[in-house]
């Protein structure tokens, strides 16, 4: 197994999947510099010697006519997945926190049933949820508003928080608790001073599966605003028209998916560090 | 079984830089076949350095490993035939018992009928061939340690079953009988054992020889009686034994030793050359008694600690810390001031720390 | 403080951020007075300041009510257009291109949303249904008229007043009126006709071959057997030396896209027999879906045959993927609306006056439903299929600015230049565009501008007209249609066996919405068809 | 002040955890709580700092129920077997944790901090990491983060079973001098090894299966234990006991000759009784009652010798380290002036008399 | 910490009133409006009984979908699960640039599923994508991606492969990193060679992970919709319809409310009883019983 060969293999294997997963991105850069010429031909890979590269595709998704704004679907993007990953850990952390700590006994229903409840809700199809949460934010005024996105959006993201959180906060040592109250913290302080600064690596993935998940859901945004609250996904959906601008596509699909393209450098940092092994079980 | 010699080997994590520091200081040992030898000493000090040169998982900075002779220092740990019992226990948690046990055999394409035979044997003496059909993960971590000794023990052939701190996880009301079992097995089967612990008298009740261990040195080397009876520095002194050997700085006027002006036989010489001169003693051979006599000294009790069936008393001898261990039908001394008697056999002169037996 | 708290201060404040936003954006309606004109009457317009993608052309602003020029005098500032249209670039790239303009000569702020087509019907209706205020113009396609109709604000007088209006064909007129009202507001004329190369069918050489191989004249086809015929001829040959293979016919066929329609025009000719009347696609009296009827059989099973003559993933074309197989000139021949034409005349096109129009094939022989029998005549039946049109909302709040909108969005200049534009979907629906002189200044060669010009006017006078299911619950009827046609093009069913399942489906349709409700809004579609 | 436990019970799936607990303890005396794993030291210590409730019983604090004041309010610090401490925060920090909670000033948090880490041998480790340090320091800054309050009651839950040997030989002598001076805390001190109940303790209580056996000094304890259970917690190795007769005069345990009975024993009733015998009164003789070597320890500077005599096992302690092979023949010899001698029930009933009349340590 | 009963709900209550009080509604509302015949032109909250569930019963369409997801989830979640695994095994000990490797595996999940099928369609087109180009470079036939029912399918896995492999990857790869190195060592010693040491090791090490890996996806694949949604809307015919791009078709983009919510319920309790009998499977078959 393990003869001169190995090395040839593991690193063909690696640079064959390596390809497979950066082609669409290769794909996507490359015919964001075309224009209807470089489309129409066929498939072509390379700037100047198979086509004339041209920005329009950028300068459409940056206010071009016969493109999509960006900039303001990007920060209401940015401003809902942050708000309703902040409120998603918060009260999942608490959730989390209690179902770690306490035994919870309501008739049948013990602890375990309670985290599967949450994490049940993944299960949902979107299609259930849509519906009467149009009506739901309708009676409170809330649809087309940031502020409603972000509590459906919460309603996705929780469930995540909480399957993350308790697994976590069972790794820590209850004694840390215990010594909290003794040292004189009530329960939340002891949650607050004691847990939380020690639940980075949990708070980290649990962050991270908010982010992806938010940032990139297009189900809900789409249809629970009218023209208030953008989204990225929404506008890079625009483009798909019958006769979809691919360069503008492109471009825009590009600009949606590079925020979280970061998100994987840091996510992979804290890998390495071994933080997150514990964290991701 | 086989023999272990390791010929000058040293190791340092940072070899060739300004500060060289040495995880084990170049030391040449011998093992000798179908002994068990523990090594013992506090963390850092260069055990787990040296198992794992042993092992194969290490290799060394310098110097040569001979298992038997042959040079197996740049052989992997797959090539070493040795088998190793870690601190956690390890077993395959898919397989049964017997599976486990059948493991190595199996990877060295055994048939199985003899396979079986030799699981069989060896289950036997562990007292697991009740569970042999059990899946290993739901044994309890005593058993599972003693899985992973006879993981080893199937191999007739293993040249050494290196143990690293098999005991640190078991349950204290079950180290002492596993202690006993591995005791037992190794006397039954002969291996060569190395053990490693920090726990001295985990290796003083398991070993036959005792390699004392600190900062990457090799202290001492000896039958746990020769280790209590004659360490060979102040250090093995304090480490063997409970409470620790007792050290007194001495004078050395014309050739005699004193203690506090008064003169102390013994049965050794200290050279004249060395710059600190001490007498050490085990508080077990402290005595304290009335009448004056050869090699008494006036003591005052200081403390006295109650351990039960004994009492050690801290007491003050010509200015120093003295601690006799005496019998508790022995009572204590109504008077603070009394005399101990220190036995001329006993006391052992030391230079600069080590043990020097010029007689 | 130390570290722990301050995260969910930020986290709080963030919600009150969230709350005072959500709290705020309902302006008041005001009518302001009139400021003066930006533009001079007749200034020459072009949307060539906007981007280097639109054409240089230059036209002149015709003085009206919805002129550059009277627009430009009103004051919308402070106010917000909400606005829902089709994804970019059909229909809503020129819908945010005057928004663009819009916002520039009358200070309002307008919003537009672009979505896909499939989302569209829904996106706009659940609101109007649930009596949320989210858009106040729409854009959709004319025939959900019948979804839409009750929450659309007629359109006033004043505007049907205007010039452009008055100059709209009938046929679009009548396609725009509901219960004898105007409800959407004209943008577009849409209509199947049939695309050919005439490079290739003009040919001589490829005529003598085409005679030699077939024993028939090659030609622009009168019927959908001739059709199917030449385009089985070209499939798979190298007709334009590019040495890439040329297919026959491209047609949208993808299930969820506009399948039904492509279907409908094959459809046309074999089921409309212009002495029966009472309805098409159902028995007006007994509303009893006729589409499984020997007419729709026959036309599924062309287009399973035609599937031969397809390109490679013509089974699932778009109307993208149809206008740039025929646009591009990978295949010969194609029907459906403009956009593939006109994005073959793109200046830039590689087959730029290399094309020709003509009505929809027909055929020699029609099923007369009456007497269950084939009728051997020949026959043709223009298909009126859906197109482009806009409305807007009774619960718009400032209706005169919406109105204003669509009033500047089809002026005179604004419709000419549009025209121009293929991906813009914005088709001749006004007598001033069957002109052919305008076309001929789009750089069109002659006979191209008259055959176009030709085809589109000559449907307008035909009396054998089709027109679409403009029911409420269009969309159940097209889409339970187009799984049908999908599953037989997939091979899952037989042509008979497909549409009876499609008609199975139209009667539990009809069932929920009422059978009474259907048949009064499919009353409307049969008049105009019995003329 | 006193805290006070009265019948406290405890009962988790069916186990018994607590079992009529009841128990005072002063302020100002160091209590030693001496049990087998599992004997409910832990639970009672967690049910004193008020971690875990009980199924019945009360504690009381200053005649007040205590059992209603929340963890936080107890003033309560405990050290436990592990070394817990908060990762997340320095040495420093850690200690002055509960002090911040408590509200003190900066300067008297950092003259206390300073002043207890100083105690416990850890001047200069204040900007460490928990992870940093070695497992006996890490139980050295729970210490000085318990000792840095100065609270009421004080619990150490086995702080020294998780170190090395030497280190806790080393920790348990610096105990005598750190909890010498706690005024009016009460301390409480659990552990298994009876050398360190003995040599901490100002009283001694032992705790058996969810029970308290014996309450006492440690003396008491020791020299009178009052069944064979509490014999053989408290001492190390566990007392020989074993079971025999007195028969006119004469005394006879299994395999031994029988011999006359000592003075001690003199006025017992013939019958049959349970004896126990230390290890250290069993001796390895040129002549006495053969025995096999079943194993050999080495603890301390001690070497227990198991030797099995028939189907008896005894235990046998000898001074100073010997090597003694296994399976060797061995004889044995009892000393009976030692002998415990319990009731069939395991009752004491006679102790034998020490020669010199004892002696309090300190 | 029983002692804390007074404090517990405190915690809990925030976010489980906060999710109930969102989820519990459009439940009750979904099986409300499933017994309505609400549609697109009669919006409203009438009673038809149990017609919706007995027009579900014959409707082959919605039960060809379901059996369509079994195959394609559960086939997508195995290939992602043996190439999330191979490739994790690869970059997890010594691989020169593993952390690049590492950041690039890891990116496709973290990218929006509608977004990229927009660009996978590209990809996928017949005659203009780069997929039949390559395989006419390498002298292969093009094949009908999206139009044929089979390329269509293996269109639709590769796409979710691309994307969710990674999430396997992450979980798998961090599950790798948390292992003891023992057993491995114990492994080398008892002379396993790798492949043995992988089944009787690895693999049984990270039996734990796998589940939670393989559930976590499976729960997520089920609701696969978006990239059916925008790479082949289903088609050629409905040979790529999911249940979920199904309910979307029926209940929003034709507006049947009503049976689209009898089959969403029907569906959500067929995929919670699924899963829950799958996940007890997988326990057994990764022996994950009696251990935690």
């Amino acid at each position: 197994m393990r003869s001169r060969l190995y090395p040839v293999f593991k690193y063909t294997v690696i640079a064959l999947w390596a390809c497979f997963v950066a082609g669409p991105f290769f794909w996507a850069m490359t015919t964001s510099f075309k224009d209807v010429n470089g489309v129409q031909g066929g498939a072509t890979y390379l700037p100047w010697l198979q086509y004339e590269p041209t920005v329009i595709g950028w300068r459409n998704i940056f206010g071009g006519a016969g493109g999509v704004d960006v900039m303001q679907p990007f920060f209401n993007s940015a401003v809902v997945t942050l708000a309703a990953s902040a409120i998603s850990l918060v009260l999942g952390s608490l959730a989390a926190y209690a179902l770690s700590r306490y035994r919870f006994k309501f008739g049948f229903i013990k602890n375990s049933d309670i985290v599967f409840f949450f994490v049940s809700q993944r299960i949902m199809p979107p299609v259930v949820l849509v519906i009467p949460f149009f009506y739901l934010l309708q009676w409170t005024g809330l649809l087309d508003t940031i502020l409603g996105l972000v509590i459906v959006t919460v309603a996705l993201l929780l469930p995540i928080a909480v399957w993350v959180m308790v697994d976590f906060f069972n790794g820590i040592p209850r004694e840390i608790d215990e010594m909290a109250m003794l040292d004189g913290c009530g329960p939340f302080q002891t949650f607050v001073r004691a847990i939380l600064p020690n639940s980075l690596p949990g708070l980290t993935v649990a962050a991270m599966f908010c982010a992806v998940f938010g940032w990139n859901d297009f189900f809900f945004a789409f249809r629970l605003t009218f023209t208030e609250v953008q989204t990225l996904p929404q506008a890079v959906v625009a483009l798909n028209s019958s006769i979809p601008p691919w360069w503008t596509l492109s471009a825009a699909a590009l600009f949606g998916v590079a925020p979280l393209i970061l998100l994987a450098l840091w996510v992979e940092r804290y890998l390495s560090k071994g933080n997150l092994s514990g964290a991701v079980r | 079984m086989t023999q272990l010699d390791i010929v000058d080997v040293g190791h340092s994590y940072t070899p060739g830089s300004e500060e060289e520091r040495w995880a084990l200081k170049p030391l040449g040992l011998t093992f000798e076949a179908g002994k068990t030898y523990a090594l013992v000493g506090p963390s850092g000090c260069g055990k787990t350095t040296l198992l794992n040169i042993l092992s194969g998982l290490v290799r060394p900075s310098q110097g040569q490993v001979l298992f038997d002779g042959a040079d197996v220092t740049a052989l992997p740990t797959k090539a070493r035939n040795i088998a190793q019992v870690f601190q956690f226990p390890v077993i395959y948690q898919s397989m049964t018992v017997y599976e486990n046990l059948a493991f190595p055999l199996q990877c060295r394409r055994w048939d199985k009928a003899r396979i079986d035979a030799k699981v069989h044997q060896v289950a036997e003496a562990l007292d697991l061939d009740d569970r042999l059909r059990q899946p290993a993960r739901r044994l309890t971590a005593d058993d599972k340690q003693l899985i992973s000794l006879g993981r080893g023990l199937v191999r007739d052939d293993v040249a050494a079953v290196l143990m690293d701190e098999p005991l640190t996880v078991i349950d204290p009301q079950l180290k002492h009988s596993l202690r006993r079992k591995i005791r037992e097995i190794t006397e039954q089967f002969r291996p060569t054992v190395i053990y490693v612990t920090h726990d001295q008298y985990e290796a003083m009740s398991i070993a036959q020889e005792v390699l004392v261990m600190k900062d990457g040195r090799a202290m001492q080397q000896g039958t746990p009686e020769q280790l209590f009876e004659a360490p060979s520095s102040t250090y093995v002194g304090y480490f063997i034994g409970s409470p620790a050997m007792n050290f007194l700085t001495v004078d050395r006027t014309h050739g005699n030793v004193t203690l506090g002006g008064r003169a102390l036989a013994m049965a050794w010489d200290i050279p004249q050359s060395t710059s600190e001169s001490q007498v050490g003693i085990r508080p077990e051979y402290v005595e304290v008694v009335t009448e004056p006599g050869p090699n008494t000294f006036p003591a005052r009790l200081r403390d006295v600690r109650d351990h039960g069936p004994q009492r050690v008393f801290e007491m003050e001898v010509a200015g120093q810390l003295i601690r006799a261990k005496v019998p508790r039908e022995n009572g204590i001394p109504a008077l603070e001031e009394f005399l101990v008697h220190l036995p001329r056999a006993k006391a052992l002169p030391y230079a600069d720390g080590r043990l020097v037996l010029h007689s | 403080m130390r570290n722990g708290s301050y995260k969910g201060l930020v986290a709080a404040a963030i919600v009150v951020a969230l709350t005072a936003t959500a709290c705020t954006g309902q302006d008041p309606v005001e009518n302001k007075p009139d400021k003066p004109a930006l533009f001079k009457p007749g200034s020459e317009i072009s949307y060539s300041k906007y981007s280097k993608n639109y054409p240089k052309t230059k036209v002149k602003d015709v003085p009206g009510p919805c002129s550059y020029e009277s627009i430009s005098r009103k004051d919308y500032s402070g106010q917000t257009l909400k606005i829902i249209s089709h994804a970019i670039p059909v229909i809503g790239e020129p819908t945010q291109l005057h928004a663009e303009q819009f916002e520039e000569i009358t200070g309002a702020n307008v919003e537009v949303i672009n979505v896909p087509f499939g989302e569209l019907h829904q996106k706009i209706l659940t609101p109007l249904q649930a009596g949320q205020p989210a858009y106040d113009v729409m854009f959709y396609p004319s025939l959900w008229i019948g979804d839409m109709a009750p929450h659309l604000a007629p359109v006033p007088k004043k505007y049907l007043d205007t010039p452009g209006m008055k100059d709209v064909t009938k046929a679009y007129m009548d396609v725009a009126t509901w219960d004898g009202k105007v409800v959407q507001y004209p943008v577009d004329g849409d209509r199947h006709y049939l695309k050919v190369r005439t490079d290739v069918l003009e040919d001589p050489k490829r005529q003598a071959a085409y005679k030699a191989a077939t024993g028939k004249d090659l030609r622009t086809p009168r019927t959908w057997t001739e059709y199917q015929e030449i385009a089985a001829y070209f499939s798979g040959k190298d007709v334009d030396g590019d040495g890439k293979p040329n297919f026959g016919s491209a047609e949208v066929t993808k299930r969820d896209d506009l399948t039904f329609s492509a279907f409908i025009s094959r459809a046309a000719p074999y089921v409309k027999h212009p002495d029966v009347e009472g309805g098409l696609f159902f028995d007006l009296e007994s509303m009893k879906p006729l589409i499984n009827t020997p007419g729709f059989v026959r036309a599924l099973e062309d287009m399973v045959k035609a599937k031969s003559t397809w390109a490679p993933g013509g089974a699932n074309f778009g109307l993208g993927d149809e206008i740039l197989s025929f646009g591009g000139g990978q295949s010969v021949m194609s029907y459906s609306w403009d956009d593939a034409f006109i994005q073959a005349q793109q200046p830039d096109g590689t087959i730029r006056n290399k094309i020709g129009a003509a009505e929809l094939p027909g055929s020699d022989e029609v099923y007369n439903r009456t007497t269950k029998a084939w009728d051997k005549k020949p026959n043709q039946a223009p298909y009126f299929t859906w197109g482009w049109t806009s409305a807007v909302a009774k619960a718009a709040r400032n209706q005169n600015m919406a109105f204003d909108y669509l009033c500047f969005f089809s002026n005179e200049a604004n419709t000419a230049l549009d025209l121009t534009i293929g991906r813009f979907g914005v088709n001749p629906y006004r007598k001033a565009h069957f002109d052919a002189d305008f076309w001929e200044q789009q750089g069109w060669d002659k006979d191209v501008a008259e055959s176009y010009v030709r085809t589109l006017s000559g449907m307008e006078s035909s009396t054998n007209r089709v027109f679409d299911l403009r029911v409420p619950g269009v969309n159940g009827y097209m889409s339970a249609l187009a799984n049908g046609v999908a599953a037989a093009l997939a091979g899952q069913k037989a042509p008979q066996r497909a549409l009876d399942d499609v008609a199975a489906e139209w009667e539990r349709i009809t069932d929920q919405i009422g059978k009474d409700k259907v048949r009064s809004a499919y009353r409307h579609v049969v008049a105009l068809e019995d003329n | 002040m006193n805290l006070s436990a009265t019948d406290l019970c405890l009962t988790v799936d069916g186990v018994d955890h607590l079992k009529q607990v009841t128990a005072t303890f002063v302020p100002g005396r160091l209590h030693t709580v001496i049990g087998r794993t599992m004997a409910g030291k832990t639970t009672l210590l967690r049910v004193l700092a008020g971690l875990q409730a009980v199924d019945s019983g009360a504690l009381t604090r200053e005649g007040a129920d205590f059992l209603k004041t929340p963890v936080w309010r107890r003033d309560t610090a405990m050290v436990y077997q592990q070394f817990i401490n908060y990762p997340h925060l320095n040495v420093f920090d850690n200690v002055a944790f509960p002090l911040r909670r408590a509200g003190l000033s900066r300067n008297e948090i950092r003259r206390r901090v300073i002043s207890s880490l100083a105690r416990v041998g850890l001047a200069d480790f204040e900007r460490r990491k928990p992870s940093q340090l070695s497992g006996g320091q890490q139980q050295r800054v729970a210490l000085a983060r318990a000792l840095a309050r100065g609270t009421g009651i004080l619990l150490l839950d086995e702080p020294l079973a998780n170190l090395d040997y030497k280190l806790r030989e080393q920790l348990r002598d610096e105990f005598r001098t750190l909890f010498s001076d706690q005024g009016d805390t009460v301390v409480i001190y659990t552990t298994t090894e009876p050398a360190e109940a003995m040599m901490l303790g100002d009283v001694v209580l032992v705790m058996h299966e969810g029970q308290i056996l014996q309450i006492g000094s440690p003396q008491e304890v020791f020299e009178r234990p009052a069944t064979t259970t509490v014999a053989s917690i408290i001492n190390d190795p566990p007392m020989n006991i074993f079971t025999g007769r007195i028969e006119s005069g004469q005394v006879t345990v299994a395999g031994f000759q029988a011999t006359h009975v000592s003075a001690h024993l003199a006025d017992l009733p013939d019958g049959v009784y349970q004896f126990g015998l230390r290890a250290t009164d069993v001796s390895l003789a040129s002549a006495g009652v053969e025995g096999e070597v079943t194993f050999v320890e080495i603890s301390g500077s001690e070497t227990f010798v198991h030797a099995a005599v028939g189907e008896t096992p005894f235990v046998i302690q000898i001074e100073g380290i010997h090597d003694v092979a296994l399976g060797d023949l061995v004889k044995l010899r009892l000393r009976p002036e030692r002998l415990f001698a319990f009731d069939e029930e395991g009752s004491l009933v006679r102790t034998p008399s020490y020669d010199l009349a004892p002696v309090e340590g300190r | 910490m029983e002692a804390l009963r007074r404090h517990k709900s405190m915690f809990l209550l925030p976010g489980l009133l906060t999710l109930a009080l969102i989820i519990i509604f459009p439940l009750l509302f979904t099986i409300r409006v499933s017994f309505s015949g609400w549609n697109v032109s009669n919006p409203q909250l009438d009673f038809i009984g149990g017609a919706n569930y007995a027009t579900m019963l014959h409707d082959s369409r919605f039960w060809a979908s379901i059996m369509r997801l079994v195959l394609l989830a559960g086939g997508t979640v195995l290939i992602q699960y043996v190439i999330g695994f191979g490739m994790a095994l690869l970059v997890w000990r010594e691989a020169r640039g593993r952390r690049l490797w590492r950041v690039l595996f890891l990116v496709p999940m973290m990218t929006t599923p509608v977004v990229m099928a927009a660009i996978w369609q590209m990809i996928f087109h017949e005659s203009l994508g780069p997929v039949n180009d390559l395989l006419g470079m390498l002298g292969l036939a093009e094949v009908p991606w999206l139009t044929e029912s089979g390329p269509a399918l293996v269109a639709l896995m590769t796409v979710e492969v691309w994307q969710w492999t990674p999430f396997m990857f992450l979980l798998l790869l961090a599950g790798l990193l948390s292992l003891p190195k023992e057993p491995f060592m114990a492994a080398a010693i008892d002379g396993a060679d790798a492949w043995r040491t992988f089944r009787k090791v690895t693999f049984p090490l990270m039996a734990p992970v796998s589940v939670a890996a393989i559930i976590i996806r499976l729960i997520e694949a089920s609701k696969l919709s978006d990239s059916v949604y925008v790479l082949t809307s289903g088609g050629p015919g409905s040979s790529t319809e999911t249940p979920g791009y199904y309910l979307y078709i029926q209940g929003l983009r034709d507006q049947q409310t009503g049976y689209s919510g009898a089959m969403s319920l029907t569906y959500l309790v067929l995929m919670i009883v699924t899963l829950t009998v799958v996940a007890a499977l997988l326990a057994r078959a990764f022996k994950l019983k009696g251990d935690s």
